[in-house]
């Protein structure tokens, strides 16, 4: 087909893809529209569950920082991370020192093997 | 056409939500027991849910503080009609050891409508799951009624 | 041997310029470092273009002489220190900046984005 | 006489001119100034495209500057390719026009963006400095010319990262990159020197004509390799490049990530056309499929811990440079053998190329859009920001579309070259794919974690005031977004009309020496 793009082992078609995602969000939103509407407006039934806490005015309150995002994964990975950070460690002479390293460790590969 | 209109063909599995409201833990670890391959209350579709907007039944263990009346109303109030309330522990139904204590409001039928008081302390999971079955009743009997007050206001509106 | 001393000495100011770069705390140094870098460049250009014996590449004034040195690279090394000189003004002009801001030269003291 | 054979030079010569031109017009009022701006830039826009058009019909284009033909003879009859020439084959156009769009979106976005800064002037200037210096880069056909033109661009460049020269931080960002761009630029000079002294020729055809590899051309090739790998962001020489990106203005940014393109144009070109067949069984395109790779995962493992807008944005840069290099570096791979280059090489050739465009259009639309939170918050730290998408709508769209592009998410532009990129290293080692899938997945994550820290979540009081960006912001990011949906909704006029050329012309080394040399060797 001409609008197939052939990768070899593959084939992407974008206007499929489009059509099933059209199939698809239709059948998500009618899933959606079937949620329950009789709840009591202007009772705690309205608000967002905060553990039963008042609901802070300001968003700040009850958001989640960038900071704290995939904290899990950061603590896990914690050895890795360090060495990884440690490696940017802001100072321009080691920028340079990289360079040269890896010219050094090229030419080595390059010219000796 | 909305889902709850099927739930008397096909009716929903029970959701249970869970608030300690001033307990020593020990009816908590008996529920965690429940939930536990042992008893796997699981597999009969009985599971915690992560808010109560999600709830059938508001499961409460221990007795009411002061600090956690106002937030076990609330709590309480956000779970969706039909609901059912249960208490876990002698705490909950009668504050035990800790009646008339200085900073209890009382036990949580001074606070909620209680529909199924579990004695124990703590309560074996036995005896939380014959609760949780009574419980089932008790939701089944105020769905109806829900139905019935419903379907009297659609009358009404119709006149 | 005595050839190729031209090639050594860039090596040997190449290298100079590099540790200059790579040891120094005082950014001005550093600066420096970066100037002896271009320095090496701009005379390896010019060893290359070098015949032996050979006269200024002007044809008016090249005279009896048959061999002339290579005018190409000395073109290019007029290029390469034009663009050295443009360099090293912004890279010390960045350096008055940096010490009003951090008041300091040590390198190891610039170093806010890091991580 | 055909004006079009003058395109590659008034590509060129229009931001040169124009950047000096622009005191002038600064005489006649801010609107004037505007006005030239982006009608320079449009007109860079309009050559680049019409270049592009002309390569595609009519085969390489070759513009010797002041002569008739590339080659001097002297009266001995001996003639040397000696003339500075300015060689566009299809990849150069390829690049020119993606390089042109992104000048233009900027140039659409800074009209608002700097406005509340002094000093506009030299900002226009150094901007359109910035333009014709990575352009030149692309369609330069000589060596030396190439550095001239690296250094044109890198100047310009340090001198837009360190402009808000109020701020210490942009000052330390344009003093790194510039110490550690100038230690390359000089290994660029030392490296067409050695080529020089070995053929007396700059002249790129030229070289590519006669070479063949000994002790002086692997030196050269190892240094050239090295400082442009440096200056397109590869992973252990990376350090200066989130840094940069952070400090620049959003504008740009944008223009920078062409600008890094140009170097990896640069290097690509060194390998395929210079160097191409001769490089025979060395460790070459290892090399660069390993750089690539490791730039992949720890560009964006870095990338997922970060919490300012556009230093995360900066990091992705360095792990999307590492698919284009995987790419390019199994196409190398495959480049002297015909039944492997059909199989698998071709395709990975196809995938990094493609990918070029595809990234320069979505980092752009990226770095244009964090500019624009900066624009309206005034901080760069994720942490302050939060339920912007209801104050924004537009740039909430056009981010979500850039994030879902980059992250590679079907149907979008950046699943198309991924796949392909996928397919193809697979051939080679199923390492290489699994790494490319796990960045994909980490690069996921980490817009998720922008988009649900800067644009969903509750409101904040302090963010009461916020407004959508004024509409000359919006038309520069609307540039790219109408881009990247071309390239996502016609992926296979895409590939056939832009990128299977640009591929064929790296692979054509032949092509390209006769391009130029034609009779004389």
């Amino acid at each position: 087909m001409w609008y197939k793009v052939m990768t070899g082992f593959g084939y992407w078609d974008v206007y499929a893809w489009l059509i099933f995602l059209a199939i698809a969000s239709f059948f998500t939103l009618w899933l959606r529209g079937l949620g329950r509407d009789d709840y009591k407006e202007g009772t705690y039934q309205d608000e967002i569950y905060f553990s039963g806490n008042d609901v802070p005015e300001d968003g700040e309150g009850i958001t989640v920082p960038a900071d704290s995002a995939y904290w899990g994964f950061k603590k896990a990975l914690a050895p890795y991370y360090k060495v990884l950070v440690s490696m940017h460690s802001g100072h321009v002479i080691d920028y340079v020192g990289y360079l040269v390293l890896v010219t050094g460790i090229i030419t080595a590969l390059i010219v000796l093997v | 056409m909305k889902i709850e209109k099927y739930l008397d063909i096909f009716p929903k599995s029970l959701w249970v939500f869970l608030v300690n409201s001033g307990s020593c833990n020990g009816c908590d670890i008996e529920v965690v027991a429940t939930l536990s391959p042992r008893y796997d209350i699981e597999r009969l579709g009985m599971k915690l849910v992560g808010t109560p907007k999600h709830a059938d039944i508001l499961l409460v263990t221990g007795p009411v503080t002061r600090f956690m009346k106002e937030k076990l109303e609330r709590i309480y109030a956000q779970v969706p009609d039909p609901k059912a309330v249960m208490v876990i522990g002698n705490c909950g139904c009668s504050s035990n050891v800790f009646y008339k204590s200085y900073n209890l409001v009382g036990p949580v039928d001074n606070v909620l409508p209680v529909d199924v008081y579990v004695h124990g302390c703590p309560p074996r999971p036995e005896a939380i799951i014959e609760g949780a079955a009574k419980a089932v009743l008790k939701l089944e009997e105020k769905k109806k009624a829900l139905l019935r007050e419903q379907s009297e206001l659609v009358k009404a509106g119709a006149e | 041997m005595i050839g190729n001393l031209p090639f050594i000495v860039v090596g040997v100011l190449f290298l100079i310029g590099l540790m200059a770069v790579l040891m120094e705390k005082n950014l001005i140094k550093i600066a420096i470092g970066i100037g002896i870098i271009e320095a090496a460049t701009n005379l390896f250009l010019i060893v290359l273009g070098y015949r032996t014996g050979g006269s200024i590449p002007v044809y008016t004034f090249a005279g009896e002489v048959k061999t002339m040195v290579l005018p190409t690279p000395q073109a290019l090394t007029l290029t390469a220190i034009v663009i050295a000189l443009a360099t090293s003004a912004f890279m010390l002009s960045l350096i008055i900046l940096l010490y009003r801001h951090y008041g300091t030269l040590n390198v190891d003291e610039i170093r806010r984005l890091r991580g | 006489m055909n004006w079009q054979i003058h395109l590659p030079a008034l590509i060129l010569a229009v931001p040169l001119l124009g950047a000096f031109a622009v005191p002038l017009f600064n005489l006649g009022g801010k609107t004037l100034r505007h006005v030239c701006f982006v009608l320079i830039s449009l007109a860079t826009f309009v050559f680049a495209f019409l270049l592009w058009k002309t390569v595609l019909v009519s085969g390489t284009q070759v513009y010797v500057m002041g002569g008739e033909t590339s080659a001097l003879t002297l009266p001995s009859g001996m003639s040397f390719p000696i003339r500075i020439i300015l060689q566009v084959d299809a990849f150069s156009a390829f690049m020119a026009l993606l390089g042109s769009i992104a000048s233009l979106a900027g140039a659409f976005f800074s009209v608002s963006f700097m406005e509340r800064s002094s000093g506009i002037v030299r900002f226009t200037s150094l901007y359109l400095i910035l333009t014709t210096g990575m352009l030149g880069m692309m369609i330069t056909g000589d060596l030396f010319n190439f550095f001239v033109f690296l250094e044109i661009a890198s100047i310009a460049s340090f001198g837009l990262v360190a402009f808000w020269r109020d701020r210490p931080e942009a000052i330390e960002a344009g003093f790194k990159y510039m110490l550690v761009s100038q230690l390359a630029a000089m290994m660029v000079l030392i490296a067409v020197g050695f080529l020089y002294g070995r053929y007396s020729a700059l002249n790129m055809a030229a070289v590519a004509s006669v070479i063949h590899l000994g002790l002086a051309e692997k030196i050269a090739l190892v240094f050239l390799l090295a400082a442009l790998a440096m200056k397109c962001g590869t992973f252990p020489m990376h350090m200066w490049l989130p840094d940069a990106y952070a400090e620049a203005p959003a504008g740009v940014t944008c223009l920078l990530v062409a600008v890094s393109q140009a170097s990896l144009y640069g290097l690509i070109r060194v390998c395929y056309s210079v160097y191409g067949l001769t490089m025979g069984s060395s460790l070459i395109p290892w090399v660069i499929i390993i750089l690539g790779t490791a730039s992949m995962f720890f560009g964006v493992s870095m990338a997922v811990i970060q919490h300012e807008i556009k230093r995360l944005i900066g990091y992705h840069s360095i792990s999307q440079v590492g698919y284009m290099l995987l790419g390019l570096g199994v196409g190398l791979l495959a480049l002297g053998d015909p039944q492997a280059l059909a199989d698998y090489g071709f395709t990975a050739m196809k995938g990094g190329v493609y990918h070029i465009f595809n990234y320069t259009m979505y980092k752009g639309l990226l770095f244009l859009a964090a500019g624009a939170l900066y624009y309206v918050t005034g901080t760069k730290d994720l942490n302050e920001m939060g339920g912007l998408a209801r104050r924004m709508p537009f740039t909430t769209i056009m981010f979500a579309i850039a994030a879902a592009a980059i992250s590679g998410l079907p149907p979008f532009n950046g699943f198309v070259s991924k796949l392909l990129i996928y397919h193809s290293s697979f051939a080679v080692h199923p390492f290489f794919a699994v790494a490319a899938l796990v960045t994909s997945v980490l690069t996921l994550a980490s817009f998720v974690k922008i988009f649900q820290t800067a644009f969903l979540g509750p409101e904040k009081k302090k963010l009461e005031e916020v407004r959508e960006v004024p509409s000359s912001m919006l038309i520069g990011m609307g540039v790219l977004t109408v881009t990247i949906l071309v390239l996502t909704l016609f992926p296979t006029w895409t590939l056939s009309n832009l990128v299977e050329p640009a591929a064929k012309a790296l692979v054509d080394q032949a092509g390209y020496i006769a391009a130029v040399m034609g009779g004389v060797f």
